[in-house]
């Protein structure tokens, strides 16, 4: 059980969002992807806590702390804007809203 | 550390983590996704941090997994319709993986053994976040409460229609 | 009432000048009413002259001086002021009565001419500068004056400007002049610098008194010189002298006036008075500057004298006799015969303008006729004429006893026989003298004996108004010998200032007779006698019987050709100086319009050459360049706006694979 | 003698993990032992459910002033037999579009849930299922699942009706999960751990020799027990609160389309989260398995538990038996204009007593600071709310 086993897993899951992220059409489903991006990080973070040696301040569990409470606000914050997007275009088709397109 | 139960939960992880991506059907790739948490949950128990598995299931379970689920209901209208699937995300998505698993095979200082840690207690992280960490908790509190209401506000229909 | 004269005697060149403003101002047709005010004005001149001249006679060595300060210029106080002194008052006399004969004299013989009026005007303006001149104590004040008599004659010179000729004499006169005063002004200039003052007598502080003799030091030739060069040209000696027969362009009472009397006058008048500063320093009576004064008098003299002998116009032979005359009183001022000069200068102003008035009336009878071979026989046809121009001619060759002129050149002579340095001026003069009786012998037989030529026979007397002047001078040329016999030399006394050698000894016995028998004395009348016998003998002798063509030119036809064109002088300067001068414009002008103007041409093109050059680089290069710019920049702004195509994933897609290619370089790095 | 009494479960389970001890790797006992820990609490608690089932009916009629179910078996107590019966040979329908797998997984994860949350309750002296450091948080992560499950059951089903009440129940739920936790934060930080074993251990000591030094008796303590013990309530959707599954208005809620098994495991469920909510009170207000008073000790650490429990349970039934079902708006605003603030002055009153020196003066103080805060909100909450004309949104 080593640490490079957590972090192939980590980024299996990484590399897992971004695929999600990349390849389904729908808004909700870019949203899934960067969670599980994070999520994928947060395990990082506590992996190398876990394996590094001992230090007085639990820093990688705090940082996985702040990255989850982060996350959440992220994620609410990006789910009310993909309904916002819906009441305006009534679609969340991700190709459709290029509005921004230069 | 248990390998068998390690892999175990890294399996449940990545299979219901491929389901919430690949699942056609959104609602089951919002549950899939649900329950992938649970297992990374599991993992961190795993890693000895049950507190951040905790808080980890209370977050994502509880309260995000929710949203999603409500903001399909709310958005259903064209959840049927069929979407595509652009394969070039795929793609990219092994080529980063490969990449990244490079990486890790190439640096020796990664594969360590766990060193032996007392377990972490509620106690430690108490006092951790209001000691040193005060002043990000405070911040992350700001910045949670702006952006539920920011997301209110976005979300919030005028009543005066 | 005297006393109060002496102080201001700058009231006699004022009134003419007030009553020339006056003519100038009342306009052209109040004639007699011009004529009048003129000779009035003359007449107030010659009674205050009269008024001023008469305290000079109780002292000797009399001189009153009234200095004020003109304007001071920081430091300096250019002081001028007036001076009445023997010299002075003489001057003051002979001028006015002169001048007043002239008046009234040109009052006929102008009558006809439409700018009556102007004439009288300028001339009331010259006799005012004239009389100015004589009484400046200043030498920039004698200067303004100077110059302004300069003006009257270019004005009178030119009176009738109609004539191209007349217009063209002016002019060459004003240049002339112009020249000699460039080099009297530069004497000014040096004497102010060295001595610091121009005031002639200032109780002490004067440029004539000893002090600031005493300071010019080296320089007093050089100054005297230059003050000499404005006498050369104002008196029409050698080099300078060309201006004065063109003179005679002029109506005949100006030539009178100015080119017999007055303004010719002046040069020798300026020598007298700032003769102290040739003196200085004189070894025996003989410096550096009196030498070449001498020497230039000689040579004027004796040319003018030979030309004059060759002439055919009535008019050119008085001038060139004028220039002669006045060489000879350079000379007797050089030799150091001060007094005599003066004497002779004021004895000739009388005899001379009595003949050039003469001949003015003899030209008016024959309505205008100036060559004297279409004249002849006119003594029964103007009595009165002929007998005034026999006694000028008889006063200016110098026949004894009874005549002026007789007695000044005698002096004259005198003062040359004991000139120190040689005696060859002394015997060029004697024949000067005779050339004189002899071209005056030919002028009168010429005019009034023979038989009459051309419309001589036409010929009707002056009317009074000219005669009258023509006599009143006559009898001056004689009176005015009186004075000037030696054997009562009250006159040459007066002038230098000297008590007279009788008030010394015997008051009692003023006249000396007697002294007319010393031998000594009577061998000096006796060779001028013989002098004057052979030039009038010679002359009855040779043009007795004298014909159209003159006997001279019949004999020597070369040197007469030589003598009649003026010795080629005229041309000489022709060929020299102007044409010098026109080369010099000429090359000023070559230089103003192919160098200066060349230069800034080529400034102009440097600056052109810029311009176009900065336009095409700015056209070409900038222009050009920046719009290769912007289209390059619109190119990649239109490529990378594709990129943005607005979907978000590709946007993902692009972090990846930027991650990836990190990772990579890591790699190739690692 | 009390000792090994109340240690006998104790003693039972090293008895019977005793053959595994020398031989097999210490991973295979860990497993056995907490299979055991899972076997014993299953066992109480369905064997609870199934007399609670029985019970209830009894009583409500009792209070109906009639006989509840007295006719199979004594008094009616096989009843339960009976039901259980019936509810595995009713026909298991499922809703023809409705989404199978969700449908089929809805009531596994809600009791799921509920079992999890009974792990960690410490029923006696050495007797908590799982010790867990974080116990509590591990209590409310999992109870947060119920609503993923209940919301799953309301769109497996596929029917308006019942994604109408799942929606009701999961907004009803959220609402007081935060009183919930709220009135649980003034427990732990006066304890100072989120251990279960620790706040019962904090609650030991009696102070004048026979007032035991449980947190209810502090006037916080009071306030938080009602609080939670309301939030308990909602969090199960009993009676008051049984909006969701109101059988006037939208039949079942989101159980209106299970039948057979899953509808029995769903009833389960509701009766293993009441049965958690009520033995997480215990834990944390009543002194958990501690006796009243010091003498009476000598009684099993596992008795008074259960003593405690049942009488919460009887107060469960009894609200069911007396109140009527409020309105949902009006349950929204009483969770949060009322609750919400209650909950933070029960947080500000403990921290006052505990500063205040937790004797008699900080009793007197934080008494004052919730007395203070009560009158206020009840003042100026305008409960009589003035009804802005309803408007009907019907989902698209």
């Amino acid at each position: 059980m080593t640490l490079s086993i957590f972090l192939i897993v980590s980024a299996a899951l990484f590399c897992i969002g971004l695929l999600a992220a990349l390849s389904r059409r729908h808004a909700i489903f870019i949203l899934i992807g960067i969670e599980m991006m994070l999520a994928a990080a947060n395990i990082n973070f506590i992996a190398f806590w876990r394996f590094a040696p001992p230090t007085a301040q639990p820093t990688g569990v705090m940082v996985a702390i702040f990255s989850i409470a982060i996350a959440a606000a992220e994620a609410a914050v990006g789910l009310a804007m993909v309904i916002a997007v819906y009441r305006h275009f009534r679609t969340t088709n991700v190709d459709q809203l290029n509005q921004l397109k230069g | 550390m248990n390998t068998i139960a390690f892999t175990i939960v890294a399996i449940f992880t990545l299979t219901f983590a491929l389901a919430a991506a690949t699942n056609p059907r959104l609602m089951h790739a919002a549950l899939s996704f649900a329950v992938m948490f649970l297992a990374i949950a599991a993992s961190f128990f795993l890693l000895g941090a049950e507190f951040v598995g905790l808080v980890q299931v209370f977050v994502y379970v509880g309260a995000v997994a929710v949203l999603i689920v409500f903001t399909i209901l709310l958005t259903r209208r064209d959840a049927e319709k069929a979407r595509g699937f652009n394969w070039s995300g795929v793609v990219i998505a092994i080529a980063v993986f490969a990449g990244l698993v490079w990486a890790i095979m190439k640096s020796a200082s990664v594969s360590v053994a766990p060193s032996v840690i007392k377990a972490l207690t509620v106690k430690q992280i108490g006092v951790a976040l209001m000691g040193s960490y005060v002043w990000p908790l405070l911040c992350v509190g700001v910045l949670l409460t702006a952006a539920l209401i920011g997301a209110l506000i976005l979300v919030i229909e005028d009543k005066r229609q | 009432m005297s006393s109060w004269i002496t102080h201001n005697v700058w009231l006699i060149p004022a009134m003419p000048i007030v009553v020339a403003v006056f003519i100038l101002s009342i306009g052209k047709h109040a004639r007699m009413t011009s004529a009048i005010f003129a000779v009035l004005g003359q007449v107030m001149a010659l009674a205050v002259s009269i008024f001023a001249f008469a305290p000079t006679l109780h002292t000797h060595g009399f001189r009153v001086v009234e200095n004020f300060t003109w304007f001071t210029f920081g430091d300096q106080h250019l002081r001028i002021g007036f001076v009445l002194d023997p010299l002075a008052a003489a001057m003051l006399v002979m001028i006015s009565l002169v001048g007043l004969c002239i008046f009234v004299f040109s009052i006929g013989y102008m009558a006809e001419d439409k700018n009556f009026s102007r004439f009288f005007a300028y001339l009331s303006f010259f006799s005012g500068a004239m009389l100015g001149v004589v009484v400046a104590n200043s030498l920039f004040l004698l200067f303004i004056f100077w110059e302004l008599v300069g003006l009257a004659s270019y004005l009178l010179i030119g009176f009738w400007i109609e004539r191209p000729s007349a217009a063209a004499a002016a002019k060459k006169a004003f240049i002339t002049t112009r020249v000699g005063d460039m080099g009297f002004f530069l004497g000014l200039l040096l004497l102010y610098h060295v001595t610091g003052t121009l005031v002639f007598y200032d109780n002490g502080g004067g440029a004539l008194e000893p002090a600031a003799l005493a300071k010019i030091g080296s320089s007093v030739t050089l100054v005297a010189l230059l003050i000499f060069c404005g006498a050369v040209g104002k008196s029409g000696q050698f080099p300078l002298h060309v201006w004065l027969p063109d003179a005679m362009e002029g109506p005949t009472p100006v030539s009178a006036l100015i080119h017999a009397a007055t303004m010719v006058a002046a040069g020798v008048f300026l020598v007298a008075r700032v003769y102290p500063i040739f003196a200085v320093g004189a070894i025996n009576g003989v410096t550096p500057s009196l030498e070449v004064v001498v020497w230039i008098g000689v040579v004027t003299g004796l040319m003018a004298a030979l030309i004059a002998v060759a002439q055919s116009d009535i008019k050119r032979i008085l001038a060139y006799s004028t220039i002669s005359q006045l060489g000879l009183m350079m000379v007797s001022l050089g030799v150091g015969g001060v007094a005599a000069g003066i004497m002779h200068l004021l004895a000739h102003g009388f005899f001379k303008a009595l003949l050039f008035l003469g001949a003015g009336s003899v030209i008016h009878g024959l309505h205008h006729e100036q060559d004297i071979r279409k004249m002849g026989d006119l003594r029964h046809l103007m009595p009165v004429t002929f007998a005034t121009y026999a006694v000028g001619m008889m006063a200016l060759s110098g026949v004894p006893f009874f005549f002026s002129g007789a007695w000044t050149k005698e002096e004259i002579l005198h003062a040359t026989e004991s000139w120190p340095r040689s005696h060859v001026p002394h015997y060029l003069m004697m024949i000067g003298v005779v050339l004189t009786a002899l071209y005056m012998t030919r002028q009168i037989i010429y005019v009034f004996f023979g038989n009459s030529r051309g419309h001589a026979n036409e010929a009707r007397e002056s009317p009074r108004v000219m005669t009258i002047p023509l006599i009143v001078l006559a009898v001056c040329a004689i009176a005015f010998s009186v004075v000037l016999t030696p054997a009562w030399p009250w006159l040459s006394c007066y002038l230098m200032g000297v008590p007279t050698f009788t008030d010394v000894h015997d008051p009692s016995r003023a006249i000396d007779l007697l002294l007319l028998l010393d031998p000594e004395f009577t061998f000096r009348i006796l060779i001028s006698l013989v002098l004057v016998g052979a030039g009038i003998g010679f002359g009855v002798w040779l043009y007795r019987r004298a014909g159209d063509v003159d006997p001279l030119q019949q004999k020597f036809p070369a040197p007469f050709r030589f003598l009649e064109n003026k010795m080629w002088i005229d041309e000489l300067y022709e060929r020299t100086v102007i044409a010098i001068s026109a080369l010099a414009a000429r090359i000023s002008d070559w230089m103003d319009r192919n160098v200066w103007d060349g230069i800034v041409r080529g400034f102009g093109f440097i600056g052109q050459l810029f311009g176009a050059f900065t336009t095409d680089t700015d056209e070409n290069v900038i222009n050009a360049g920046v719009d290769e710019t912007t289209g390059g920049a619109r190119g990649f702004g239109r490529v990378m706006s594709r990129l943005h195509s607005g979907q978000i994933q590709i946007y993902l897609g692009a972090v990846a694979l930027g991650m990836l290619a990190l990772l990579l370089f890591y790699a190739w790095l690692t | 003698m009390a000792r090994s009494v109340d240690q006998i479960f104790i003693h039972a389970k090293e008895w019977l993990l005793s053959p595994l001890a020398g031989r097999a790797p210490d991973w295979v006992i860990q497993i056995t032992s907490s299979l055991i820990n899972i076997a014993a609490v299953l066992g109480v608690f369905l064997t609870l459910f199934a007399l609670i089932s029985v019970l209830e009916r009894k009583i409500l009629g009792r209070m109906q002033n009639r006989y509840g179910p007295n006719r199979v078996g004594p008094f009616g107590l096989l009843q339960p037999v009976a039901d259980g019966i019936k509810m595995l040979i009713k026909e298991d329908i499922v809703p023809a579009r409705a989404d199978k797998v969700v449908h089929f997984l809805a009531p596994i994860v809600v009791a799921a849930a509920a079992i999890l949350a009974l792990g960690v309750i410490p029923y006696g002296r050495n007797m908590t299922p799982f010790v867990i450091d974080g116990g509590i948080l591990f209590f409310f992560a999992v109870g947060s699942t119920t609503e993923l499950a209940v919301f799953m059951a309301g769109w497996g089903s596929n029917n308006k009706f019942s994604m109408l009440g799942a929606m009701r129940a999961i907004a009803q739920m959220i609402s007081y999960e935060l009183p919930l936790i709220i009135t649980v934060l003034p427990v732990v930080m006066v304890v100072g751990s989120l251990n279960p074993d620790k706040i019962v251990f904090a609650q030991k000591y009696y102070s004048f020799g026979f007032v035991p030094h449980w947190f209810v008796l502090t006037p916080w303590g009071a306030t938080a027990f009602i609080l939670f013990f309301v939030s308990g309530l909602v969090e199960s959707n009993r009676t008051p609160f049984d909006v969701p599954e109101g059988e006037s208005e939208i039949v079942a809620g989101h159980m209106t389309e299970y039948s057979g098994f899953k509808y029995a495991t769903f009833f389960m469920a509701e009766y293993l989260g009441m049965f958690a909510v009520s033995g997480l009170a215990v834990t944390l207000f009543l002194g958990g398995w501690r006796a009243p008073l010091p003498w009476l000790a000598f009684i099993p650490s596992y008795a008074w538990f259960f003593a405690k429990l049942s009488v919460l349970l009887f107060v469960f039934i009894w609200i069911r038996g007396t109140l009527p079902r409020i309105r949902v708006d009006q349950m929204m605003n009483f969770a949060w204009k009322f609750m919400l603030p209650m909950a933070f002055t029960c947080l500000v009153s403990a921290a006052v007593w505990h500063y205040a020196g937790r004797r008699l003066s900080g009793w007197l103080w934080s008494f004052a600071v919730v007395a203070l805060v009560y009158l206020a909100l009840s003042l100026f909450l305008d409960t009589r709310k003035k009804f802005t004309p309803r408007t009907y949104r019907f989902a698209e």
